[in-house]
């Protein structure tokens, strides 16, 4: 038997002979999910054979549980009342004669409804075992345990160069379409000394002017550097500072904080 | 991987996760150094499951996809430990549930046919919310109903393995199906023949 | 309890609480029914401790509570576990990547004078902490702008020794820009005039 909730409390089982007083509706229209179940229910309590139902007498207790649905819920009772219909139709079917060479089968007016609660109990029968299988916070509890050492690690977006360059080639025709001028037009080497050296006397506050050249980059490297600072110093990133005549030049970056 | 051994890697994999592992997620622990091929894997897991005997947690396999969890023998306890209540499902929504998992892909009206009751927006929305029911097509027919299926969720949820361990229907009264074959059950279930009319939320 | 021992119930416990656990909520796991006493709470923990040997797990204490943790050891393997997924970059983030790299040190005003496009503080952001960029500077100009520039990161991952091994920008502009002809890429790239005038203040 399906169980039943009345405020909050359990119980397995509905009274054996269960005589509803209006303010018990609710625990009918909770415990019953439906007209089928209802049925289902009425046929079991008194351990009738669903293939025989008494459809006078059935009807009759089905007809005493809506009308207490009716006063209450209507809107629920919707769903009851065509039941209610179909009962009665079935009603007036088996008081009318039998065609004499009728299909005894097919002139049984409760056949579908037969079929129909058959089917309905099936399921019903489904949602006990579904309910009864062990769940996850009922019965089952997962393992979650903290790991010692945790970061997240955030791995790099996928960018490859070709995407980069496919957004550069876009930006670039873009910019053509709209700016008159050349910008991007600078060699790359200068500008990357220029970082590489604003980097230096960043870190080293005070660089003096020739340690910031390679000789081994050979003289292409070297007016590269020189044209770097040059840059820089044009930018007023860095500025230069000689305490004595030939003494040496010292770079320093501009901060202002 | 010096002297930590696979098994201990899955199992501590497992404890930390606190959801199912799939096998390609067990082999992207190792990275790019020599990940440990499904042979391997297997008897690895098959190890964690043994050493599980005798204690308190299981391995269970969703799908693709093992866990471990605590046995049920001991809900008892655990289940003082937390304060909240399991939720309770009412029998309309387990009814719909049921009918979803054993009938899927099945429409509202579908389901309102076997429950002979309408099946309201509220079920259908709790039990989308919960990620126990999802909306996999909608049928081919006037109207174009939605057709519902069970989720990944719900398996987890309900520790089923796949949907193949659902107990099977339970035949009621079958050696008397007055008049009806065995055959015929599951094909009207189907709703080829559309669902009657007691079973519409309209209806009066 | 028959045969359930108090250690399996502290492990279940420990193995789902997610947090750790007192004493008193370990006594409380037991209800009414005959809790245990401190000291065979005590020594049924020393046993979960010792079972934890030669394992991927350790009972650690917090003030005096006390939890399941994985050891240290396993962090690398379960780092990957969590690891976000890669994220994915947008038209406007690769564009601003592209100009970083290829004008440093330029500043975000510069950057939004060639998109033609405000570039927002969010992409900016998102390439900082990737740590591809950074600010390398600020230009002396009113406001002081930060200068930004690309990172050893940057070149790490884009697989280069250096900028200068960043295809040259002569095959990208030619292809995409009409207007200049050709025979003008070659001279800009070798460095030898000076700056274009271009390279000023940043007025969009």
């Amino acid at each position: 038997m399906s169980t039943v909730l009345v405020r909050g409390e359990e119980f397995t089982q509905l009274p054996p002979d269960l005589y509803i007083p209006p303010d018990a509706l609710e625990v009918i229209l909770e415990s019953f999910s439906g007209p089928l179940d209802l049925l289902l229910y009425l046929i079991r309590r008194d351990n009738l054979d669903i293939l025989d139902i008494p459809i006078a007498e059935v009807t009759r207790q089905y007809m005493v549980y809506v009308e207490l649905m009716k006063a209450v819920k209507l809107e629920l009772a919707a769903d009851y009342l065509v039941m209610a219909a179909a009962l009665a139709e079935i009603k007036s079917r088996m008081l009318l004669p039998r065609p004499a060479q009728a299909d005894e089968e097919e002139a049984d007016p409760r056949a579908e409804l037969v079929r129909r609660l058959l089917l309905y109990e099936r399921y019903r029968t489904a949602v006990e075992q579904l309910d009864a299988r062990p769940r996850i916070g009922r019965e089952l509890h997962l393992v979650a345990v903290p790991v010692d050492g945790r970061r997240t690690e955030r791995p790099p977006p996928q960018v490859r160069m070709d995407d980069l360059l496919e957004a550069l080639r876009s930006v670039l025709t873009r910019a053509a379409a709209f700016a008159h001028h050349t910008i991007l037009r600078e060699p790359l080497s200068v500008r990357e000394r220029m970082t590489q050296i604003l980097d230096r006397v960043r870190v080293d506050g005070y660089t003096e002017f020739s340690a910031l050249f390679d000789p081994g980059e050979g003289r292409r490297g070297l007016v590269v550097t020189f044209l770097a600072i040059l840059e820089l110093s044009r930018e007023a990133l860095v500025s230069f500072v000689q305490n004595d005549a030939f003494a040496p030049i010292h770079i320093k970056a501009n901060t202002h904080e | 991987m010096s002297d930590i051994q696979l098994k201990h890697i899955l199992q501590a994999a497992l404890f930390a996760a606190g959801e199912p592992l799939t096998l390609e997620r067990m082999v992207a622990l190792f990275g790019e150094e020599a990940p440990p091929d499904r042979a391997t894997l297997l008897a690895a897991l098959a190890e964690v499951e043994q050493d599980c005997q005798g204690g308190p947690l299981e391995l269970q396999r969703i799908e693709n996809a093992y866990r471990l969890q605590t046995r049920r023998e001991f809900a008892p306890w655990l289940n003082r430990l937390f304060a909240e209540r399991p939720a309770r499902y009412s029998r309309a929504v387990l009814e719909t549930l049921a009918i979803i998992a054993y009938r899927q892909p099945v429409t509202r009206g579908e389901i309102e046919a076997i429950r002979g009751v309408a099946v309201s927006s509220e079920i259908i929305r709790a039990l989308t919310q919960r990620e126990w029911i999802r909306q996999v097509g909608a049928k081919e027919v006037p109207g174009r109903p939605a057709l519902y299926g069970t989720t990944r969720a719900f398996l987890e949820h309900f520790n089923l393995k796949s949907l193949e361990e659902l107990p099977p229907l339970a035949e009621v009264h079958a050696e008397a199906n007055a008049g009806l074959s065995d055959s015929e059950l599951p094909e009207e279930a189907e709703g080829t023949e559309g669902p009657p009319a007691a079973a519409g939320p309209d209806t009066p």
